[in-house]
């Protein structure tokens, strides 16, 4: 009896655990789109985040790309930022003594121009107070082997995946490039090399032209689209994901709302991130936290994990 | 920096092409600095992601208030917007201009709706000073009123000579420099907001009079509080090197000589 | 002097040949958008069009998916359709007297369930009057080989496009599935065995879940993503594919105005389709094609095919 | 069938939660049977790619009307059109209502919008009949003033009792039908629309009593013209078979007794 009515007093359960994580809720921010933390905290209580990823980090600091970085198309955005970053050291300095004041899991999301590099940045984070986990971005052109993506090259990835994985004990979890043609072999090789756990989607390969000066719009020339546009394909190959591995999911790509996270979770993520939405509004990761505890109670679900996988196929 | 659903008072015409948009938003009217600007999602506009940013043209008390143009489709879906119509902002964003000290007299510099934030920025000034406006014709000089109520001088540039000087607004400016070195008069400080072109013409008259000057930059945004690193400029630093800086968190002020306008710009195309 | 004067009175050139069909403007219809022609003959001038391609057909009639087969989202829609049509003989009884009445090329959108039925639709299209040529479309999963669609696979690409080719002497456009890492490989591919052009992107994988119901909204579970949203995303596709191959390339996805048609010319394509947005608004294919000369006019160029891969590289 | 930019002349809350429209759009109007709808592209839905189809309520001279419910983001955005806003219109769509012939008695069966056609049928019928509506409550009850109006027969049933008989349609239905057969009047003729639900049940009644019906089928639309192939209904053939029909094209009105209502589901679902 007393645990009923504590447990209509509390609400569904909302934590989850992946890789290892503890989080409070399944409702991250997404890589490169949320900063390194101290931006968005004063419009959001980071002590709400299930987990905040940071922005893309490689060893030292890297200047990105010229601007324009970034274009609004229909349905959402194309960003070539170019992983402008403060490295290693200045994460550690600047950011990480900021981040300790909160609660809230923080996981780095890293990226290297070789195979060594990579093995280093994860060296380097772990053991480093603060960290909780490892998002290892592999969606990054490999710049020995020509410009080939980890991400879309099997074997590559395997080595990627396999290097950072010898090189931290920090929970790895892999961030799978969209442009492939079976995500889920992909999903199982990152599983097999021994990821903690993977997420998409990253950004879709785009051009935007200025038909007026017919110049590519970024500087970059090309760029990543991200946004609601693309969330039914995300949506799609979560489900994708989640039929080739075991090991659990996050779900990414064009969530606006705790319809569109629930979504991801139903086709099989564990825990999803908000990306793009949250420069339309700050506060969406706080109402998708909100919107899927109120969905809980609306269908007497008493717990989060629940939703994972739980769409039923007709 | 606050998120506030801001209800619109009042919204209409204000010539030049031009709308005035006032807001009832105490906390962010009673925080806003002259040359920051707040962060505006467009309501209605469903199929696009980003936020539209705007200069802050006038805060007192509860009301906050924006000068903007019809430019693409968020500025055209702003101008539907009734009267009680909530809205959400985020501000007050950026670093806003530093007050002048000493001696200088304040000079300031606008091309089109720059004139919104300097407008702000002379109701809060101690002194008053001079305004250069210029435009095509006389119908593009916008809020000079507001100047002189305030007791400023007020010298506009038209491209058509249909008020003011005939020229550009530096065609005003220069011969008035002029004088004032003749005369040895205590230093200007420049406070600059309108196209590139516009500021780098400033840019270049502060460094090479040995002259403070602020400009205030205007690029594309995402995020609008630093966050995504869309909207950097390159700027000069002590040691002779550059780095980037977040327009929307670091700027859209910077001080003139900082700014680093051709970085990465190949010499063929320079 | 009178071949300027007429120039100026006459416009610039918008005629096009694709694939050896002569095309009065380089603006198409996307196949199963735009029905068998007679649909939206009432409100567009049939006559205007640079060609007509139909919805997909296979040899027998075919009834496609259990309905709900369509299902809006942000910035588009997904479809699983399941490629209804009248099969070979119903296309060529019912619907091509009422075709032959135009001037404008009538392109037949294609499909099989193995290389054997891709082989003889093609052929029984050979020879036929009104079919201006045959679009092969390779996203749909073979059946003999337990699914994996045609278009995913180089080997079973090429392996369809010769079946085709051998079995027609009509110009042959394959369209590639978007669906891959590498799409330069395929449409190189595709080259190779003998198509006369490509198009692209067909559809991106989705999936849709109600979350009240947690049920798929298709009956088909999973469905293609097209419209504005996946816009961006068709551009690089058409750019990375104009730097695999020579032939032409008729480019589409998220098309809604000149703007957007102009931008995939520019990335290398010689032609568009418009789509998803016949249905938002059924004038779209003339005010693209109207934009486009309008542009050209605008920009002092005499030739619509001055714009193909026009995207000037800073 | 027509594409049109029509004008918004009158736009207002109808009562039960719904809002009239009224166009100026004479080519549609004029063209216009019942049964027949429009596919609305709603203004400033610029995240949407689809249409929105509503069933003809009016069409009088150059103006054309429609009744809809706020259900989702389309609707909702309808619901702040001014007057004098142009909306594109595709129309008129689909097949009407067939006229009765001979003694057949029109028997009209309504829930929620499904009124709407019914309306515009008993204005353009040369014989009066009667109009069977249900709802919740009174509140729920449309049009029967315009029912009334032209000298039809109105019988309401309300799951509440507020207003009517106390129930479903049917049950204010099945006692009438009943009554006729006992005094083996004319037969009916049915013209029905609305949910699922009630045009199976109608269905079944026509098909049992060996009478004449038209059900009016809603269901979710891509292009509305019979290009796309969304909106597919199964439907029996003479030959014992079953095909796909168009509800934009071949629809929305189809016989009763031809409609394939269980095709494709499982058994263990049935
Ligand atoms: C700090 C700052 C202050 C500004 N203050 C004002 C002001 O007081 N009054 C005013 O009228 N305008 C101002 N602008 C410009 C204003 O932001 C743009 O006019 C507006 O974003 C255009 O939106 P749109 O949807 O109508 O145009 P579209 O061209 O449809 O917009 C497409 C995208 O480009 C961006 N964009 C287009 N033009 C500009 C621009 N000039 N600057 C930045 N982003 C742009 C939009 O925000 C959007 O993301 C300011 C810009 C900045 C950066
Ligand atoms: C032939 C026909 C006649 C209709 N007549 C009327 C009428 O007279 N009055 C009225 O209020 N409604 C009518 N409807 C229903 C009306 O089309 C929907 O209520 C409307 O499309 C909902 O749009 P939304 O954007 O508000 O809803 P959303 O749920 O946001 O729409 C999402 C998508 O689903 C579609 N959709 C949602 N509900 C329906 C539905 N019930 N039927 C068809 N498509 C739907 C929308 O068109 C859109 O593509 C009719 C439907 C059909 C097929
Ligand atoms: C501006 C921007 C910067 C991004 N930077 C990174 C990054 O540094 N590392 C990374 O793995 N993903 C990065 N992403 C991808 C996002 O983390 C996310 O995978 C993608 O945007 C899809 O989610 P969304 O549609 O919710 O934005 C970035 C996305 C955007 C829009
Ligand atoms: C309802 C629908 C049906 C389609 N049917 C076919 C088809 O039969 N064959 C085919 O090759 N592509 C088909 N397509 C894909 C389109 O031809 C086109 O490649 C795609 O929709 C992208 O263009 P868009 O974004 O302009 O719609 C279909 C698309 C839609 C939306
Ligand atoms: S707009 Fe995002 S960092 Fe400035
Ligand atoms: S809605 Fe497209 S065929 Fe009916």
């Amino acid at each position: 009896m007393s645990g009923g009515a504590s447990l209509s007093v509390t609400g569904p359960g909302m934590a989850v655990e992946i890789a290892g994580i503890r989080m409070r809720n399944p409702v991250m921010t997404a890589s490169g789109t949320f900063g390194y933390g101290p931006e968005y905290a004063d419009l959001v209580d980071l002590n709400a985040l299930g987990a905040l990823v940071v922005k893309g980090i490689r060893m030292e600091p890297w200047e990105g790309n010229q601007p324009p970085r970034m274009v609004e198309v229909q349905g959402g955005l194309v960003n070539a930022i170019g992983l402008q970053g403060p490295g290693v050291d200045g994460f550690v300095r600047d950011y990480l003594p900021f981040l300790r004041q909160f609660s809230t899991p923080v996981i780095v999301n890293i990226w290297g121009r070789t195979l060594e590099e990579y093995g280093e940045v994860a060296a380097a984070f772990d053991g480093v107070d603060g960290i909780a986990g490892i998002e290892l971005n592999i969606s990054c052109p490999n710049v020995k082997e020509g410009g080939i993506a980890f991400g879309t090259d099997l074997q590559m990835a395997s080595q990627v995946i396999s290097r950072v994985r010898q090189s931290t004990r920090l929970p790895l979890i892999t961030k799978l490039s969209p442009n492939v043609s079976s995500v889920g072999r992909f999903a199982r090789t990152a599983q097999d090399a021994g990821s903690d756990a993977i997420s998409l989607i990253n950004t879709l390969p785009a051009l935007v032209i200025d038909v007026e000066t017919r110049r590519p719009v970024l500087s970059n020339v090309f760029g990543g689209l991200s946004g609601p546009g693309i969330h039914a394909f995300a949506v799609r190959q979560v489900w994708d994901a989640a039929q080739a591995v075991t090991i659990p999911i996050i779900g990414m790509g064009g969530v606006t709302d705790a319809q569109g996270a629930i979504e991801l979770m139903l086709a099989g993520a564990s825990a999803v991130a908000v990306g793009t939405a949250s420069f339309t509004d700050p506060s969406t990761v706080i109402s998708v936290i909100e919107g899927i505890q109120a969905y809980l109670v609306r269908h007497g679900m008493r717990d989060v994990r629940e939703l994972t996988g739980a769409m039923v196929r007709k | 920096m606050k998120q506030e659903q801001a209800i619109i008072r009042e919204h209409r015409a204000f010539g030049c092409g031009y709308r005035l948009l006032v807001f009832d938003c105490q906390p962010i009217a009673a925080a806003a600095l002259p040359g920051q600007f707040v962060h505006l999602r467009v309501p209605g506009l469903d199929g696009s992601v980003l936020r539209r940013p705007f200069s802050i043209y006038r805060a007192d008390g509860a009301c906050l208030s924006i000068l903007y143009k019809q430019v693409g489709k968020g500025t055209r879906e702003m101008a539907a917007l009734p009267v009680g119509q909530a809205v959400s902002l985020l501000g007050p964003l950026g670093n806003g201009f530093p007050m002048p000290t000493g001696q200088a007299v304040p000079v300031l510099v606008a091309g089109g709706y720059g004139v919104a934030p300097l407008c702000l920025l002379a109701s809060r000034m101690a002194t008053t000073g001079i305004l250069f406006v210029g435009g095509r014709t006389a119908a593009d000089i916008l809020c000079i009123e507001d100047f002189e109520r305030l007791g400023w001088d007020v010298c506009v540039a038209t491209e058509d000579g249909s008020l003011g000087t005939k020229g550009r607004v530096t065609d005003a400016l220069d011969p008035w420099l002029a004088e004032r070195c003749r005369q040895a008069a205590p230093p200007p400080v420049f406070y600059c907001c309108g196209p590139d072109g516009l500021l780098r013409a400033i840019d270049v008259r502060a460094v090479k009079g040995g002259w403070l000057g602020w400009l205030s930059l205007d690029k594309h945004m995402g995020c609008g509080v630093g966050a995504c690193l869309a909207c950097v400029q390159r700027v000069r630093v002590k040691d002779g090197g550059s780095q980037w800086k977040r327009v929307c968190k670091e700027g859209p002020v910077f001080e003139a000589g900082e700014i680093f306008w051709d970085y990465g710009v190949k010499a063929d195309n320079a």
